[in-house]
């Protein structure tokens, strides 16, 4: 997190391991009390990224979390070179984040209903889906369907990763057709939107939720704000692409402080319970 | 499943007796010994403003064509045209991405670039011929989905992400043709099917190359750089079995004769179809599932194993 | 028939016994003539209304039209009276048309092909929909379903039937029901949008055929204009609710010109013709 | 079929033992006898601003209720609330027509006046309630649906077709309770279901009373005359069998006790869904078909007889 410091105080006043500024208030924030605040801003209630592992912590049950598939890792299918090898930039990723890839599974129970959750991390390379992220997602749904538990998946993306190319494309196709078969089947999937939600992630999985929830503030969008304000050639509104635009245009069920998420997503789930529960109509 | 499918070979090497299989295929890149263009080639003929676009490949291809209009929620989409017509004087519903031949037939058609209710549209249709059972062909060629904020308002990503969800489970056959530039999401949107072919000079990206330059190599000139890159010229799709076989172009290039390039089409969906509606629609859609579903190559460490690549559709369909 | 003389000619030149005015470019047309260009004007191709037995000579083969529940009449379940009793305005429109309701049903050929077909007649009060329409059309829909026939309805009306009340509104739940039917058993309907064909009928069944065709410059819309008008405060732009309008905003399939009419028809039927068939895909 | 639904009567006059299947509900206008209210009395106390809106039902009918928003396609409708709730400790979908209160909350929910993505939203929801096995409650209470220009843009008629299209044949029970206007068919489109009830001074009509004397009668102000013609009145309709029951009103109108009313649609909602979840959802569909199927007075000289008239709820239910 880069330190702006608008207040004329100087820097050395507020260290970074110690302080961090938000971006949206100024305010500066004591980063064990922003951690103790699930990352939310306390002066203006601004979410900050959160990353997989303190994601899971505020949706998972305590210790109810078993990881799937933890060491599954990409290969280079395309040799694909910029200015670093892909190989050198997922070695860096998984030094950076401590996972694997940019998506972490496995079966959880939520206010004690048990599910199969996933949740993605921005951090490792822009929470970018390539075959690993693919792969995991697809082996969560067919889980969930096999198990007929409900998935949940906290999407945290840019986008489909580039140097996977047109493999990476495909995992759009191959992560809808394993919710479908969801669908088909009358499994609840829950979707969550996190800041951001963009592209491939978006134009795929993300948007099929049962119910699709979103993060107050989070960017969701398709196409990058840089090439839409491109397109038109003028600046965007202020709020466009933001979860509170996609509600008011149709796209979201609720935009729920995290704080909440939890619960709300455990009274959906409780609703949709799949047959046999004792909580349903008896249809 | 796969022997039902290869119940085709049984009938022997003629298939269904009446076209070989892989009439009018490349099914393997041996075909371009030393001979493959380069990506950036592939690029600019993919986008060769005089290539044949979908309108043209539909008037060539198929008979009787009566194009149906409209998402019944918010507007007709100039950038996609649907239909039904006749292929071989059987019924079928084809939905394609339109681009112009001229600058004022791009504004119109927005150079390719659908709107979400473009895609409402083709999914409007891809339910008819499931309810009809006639087979749906798509013709994809868009540089992508449109990416202004009108688009964003109405759902671009929905749209989309439903187009590519009815597609996976439409209980019909489905042959895509990937005739020029198959653009991101906008591309994939219509190009899930039982079998994905493309036009030789076709190019299928995950983003465009200038957009990839501009992003890792922050500067759109090393858009030729990306397109190498990322492998998204027609022998690198058959490679990685983005596609399952391309359909061979005149000499010059597509933009050369319409006339030859519709009927290298026609052979090929002619023979493709025939094969298809032979298969049982549940072993369709599972076989459908499965040749999505391989992409991707990840290690497990643990379970010291690679993932296999997909199999070429053409060993899938005949099982060797 | 009102004729406007823009020409300043004396109308007893035009009796109008012999000759109607085209309302869009004003050239006098001699009535045999229009009558033998399906009611189209010669001169700019204005689409006239046509009556339930005229659009039969359109688009039934020859002899080949069979009507059923020619004899259904109207009760009058409210004993509504407005500045006449509900029975003596039906006695004058059946006098007027030569018809018990508002709508024709039978089954018929359109180019070989078997299909039950509706006709609604715009001069019987409007077009619009009661008991009768209802239940004849409903029948229709059925007895489709029963012969796995296309069902083919040209909808020409100004809404649900104001002296029946309720009654006539439960019609819209009724027709569509029974449309819903030929839906869930595959079988093609086929609706043909005239002039004009609004309120009620285009919100139920009218709305929902597998092809949606329109005749051109037919007002179609939910609202009257003159209520849309009034809503907002000012005119409303050219073009409003016709059937062009309708093709632009993803409504209609086609516009097509009386003289296609028929063949267009063919051709959808003959696409989607029911299992067994020959021109199919043997799927 | 019958005997299915009528199962719950060999259960005892307590239906399925929790609450007999009339709790609540006015069944036979002979408990009117010389008391009913003018059609004009109804046409005013139906709109009442105070009286109580579906908001004001839903929290104190359910428990728990969380709204779900938008169409997935355009806009997130105001007019329309929907959402997931409890109904006695187990879960529904309820969707329903929300006026305001005041002239503020009025503009904003467009004065109950849904635009076409309201119904589009409406429709979403109740797929979800199929979906999951969830009855659905409808609450009617609207004008008429938006007739401006946008919605004619945005297809209002498309949209109410297709909602009374899903609901005809939607999978799971449905209660439809009118609260207070059921304005034409912008109403009839939350209005297609298993049992449909209304609150005593609730008006449900296929125009409104203004509408339809400024056509017959060409003039406005002859509305009071038109709405007594028109029979729009809630005995009115359990007499046409538009509805099943009544559900009785605090004596002054809802609108002078918002928790009384609420009590009794409570009543009324969990004796109708106890009773209607234990009926296969096959037969439902085919006596939800029967239900409306049925309405309609016609002649038929030559068969020499008159279609009977909607058999009313109580006798249909109960096999009397
Ligand atoms: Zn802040
Ligand atoms: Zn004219």
């Amino acid at each position: 997190m880069r330190l702006r410091n608008p207040f004329g105080r100087k820097p050395k006043e507020f260290p970074s391991h110690l302080w961090t500024q938000c971006p949206n208030c100024g305010e500066m924030l004591f980063n064990k009390q922003l951690a103790r605040n699930q990352s939310v801003c306390t002066n203006c209630g601004h979410h900050f990224k959160l990353g997989a592992k303190e994601r899971l912590e505020l949706l998972a049950d305590a210790r109810s979390f078993t990881e799937t598939d933890a060491d599954m890792v990409s290969s280079d299918p395309l040799g694909f070179v910029d200015s670093k090898t892909y190989p050198d930039r997922i070695a860096a990723a998984q030094a950076k984040t401590g996972h694997k890839d940019a998506v972490l599974t496995g079966t959880a129970t939520i206010s004690d209903i048990p599910v199969v959750l996933a949740v993605m991390d921005f951090e490792f390379m822009g929470g970018s889906m390539g075959s690993v992220v693919g792969e995991k997602l697809t082996r969560a749904a067919e889980r969930a369907l096999a198990d007929r538990a409900p998935l949940v998946i906290v999407a945290a993306s840019g986008g489909a990763r580039m140097q996977e190319g047109t493999i990476a494309l495909m995992q759009l196709a191959k992560t809808v057709a394993a919710v479908t078969r969801l669908d088909e089947a009358g499994v609840p999937f829950v979707s969550v939107l996190t800041d951001p939600t963009t592209g491939g992630v978006l134009a795929s999985f993300a948007s099929l939720g049962d119910i699709v929830l979103a993060e107050p503030g989070a960017l969701i969008g398709f196409s990058g704000a840089r090439v839409t304000s491109e397109t038109i050639g003028e600046k965007l509104p202020k709020g466009f692409q933001r979860a509170e635009f996609l509600l008011d245009h149709g796209f979201v069920d609720q935009v729920v402080p995290r704080a909440q998420l939890k619960e709300r997503i455990a009274f959906f789930l409780g609703a949709f319970r799949v047959a046999g529960q004792d909580l349903r109509w008896s249809l | 499943m796969l022997e039902r499918i290869a119940g085709s070979r049984r009938a022997g090497p003629e298939g269904n007796g009446h076209l070989p299989v892989d009439a009018g295929l490349i099914t393997d890149t041996a075909a371009y010994a030393g001979e493959r263009p380069t990506a950036w080639q592939a690029v600019q003929t993919a986008r060769n403003i005089g290539r044949p676009h979908a309108l043209d490949v539909i008037s060539r291809v198929f008979d009787r064509f009566q194009e149906l209009h409209g998402d019944r929620g918010f507007r007709d989409d100039p950038a996609i045209v649907a239909g039904i017509a006749e292929l071989g004087g059987r019924p079928v519903v084809v939905v394609g991405q339109q681009k112009g031949a001229s600058t004022e037939e791009n504004i119109e058609r927005n150079f390719g670039m659908p709107y979400p209710e473009g895609y409402r549209k083709a999914i409007r249709c891809y339910r008819l011929a499931e309810k009809f059972h006639l087979p749906l062909v798509t013709l994809v060629d868009t540089p992508g989905a449109y990416p202004g904020p009108e688009a964003e308002e109405r759902g671009q990503a929905e749209a989309i992400a439903s187009s590519i969800q009815v597609m996976s489970r439409l209980a019909t056959p489905i042959v895509v043709v990937v005739l020029g530039e198959g653009g991101s999401g906008g591309a994939l949107a219509l190009g899930v099917g039982d079998v994905v072919l493309a036009l030789e000079n076709a190019i299928y990206s995950v983003i465009s190359p200038e957009g990839s330059a501009a992003i890792l190599w922050r500067s759109a000139a090393e858009a030729e750089r990306a397109a190498q890159a990322m492998k998204l010229a027609g022998p690198d799709l058959l490679e990685t079995g983005v596609v399952d076989a391309l359909i061979k172009e005149p000499a010059g290039g597509a933009h050369t004769d319409h006339d030859a390039t519709a009927a290298a089409i026609k052979t090929a969906l002619v023979a493709q179809l025939e094969r298809l509606v032979r298969v049982p629609v549940a072993d369709l859609l599972s076989l459908r599932y499965e040749r999505f579903r391989s992409f991707g190559t990840v290690v497990e460490p643990r379970a010291g194993e690679v993932a296999a690549p997909p199999r070429p559709w053409w060993r899938r369909v005949l099982g060797r």
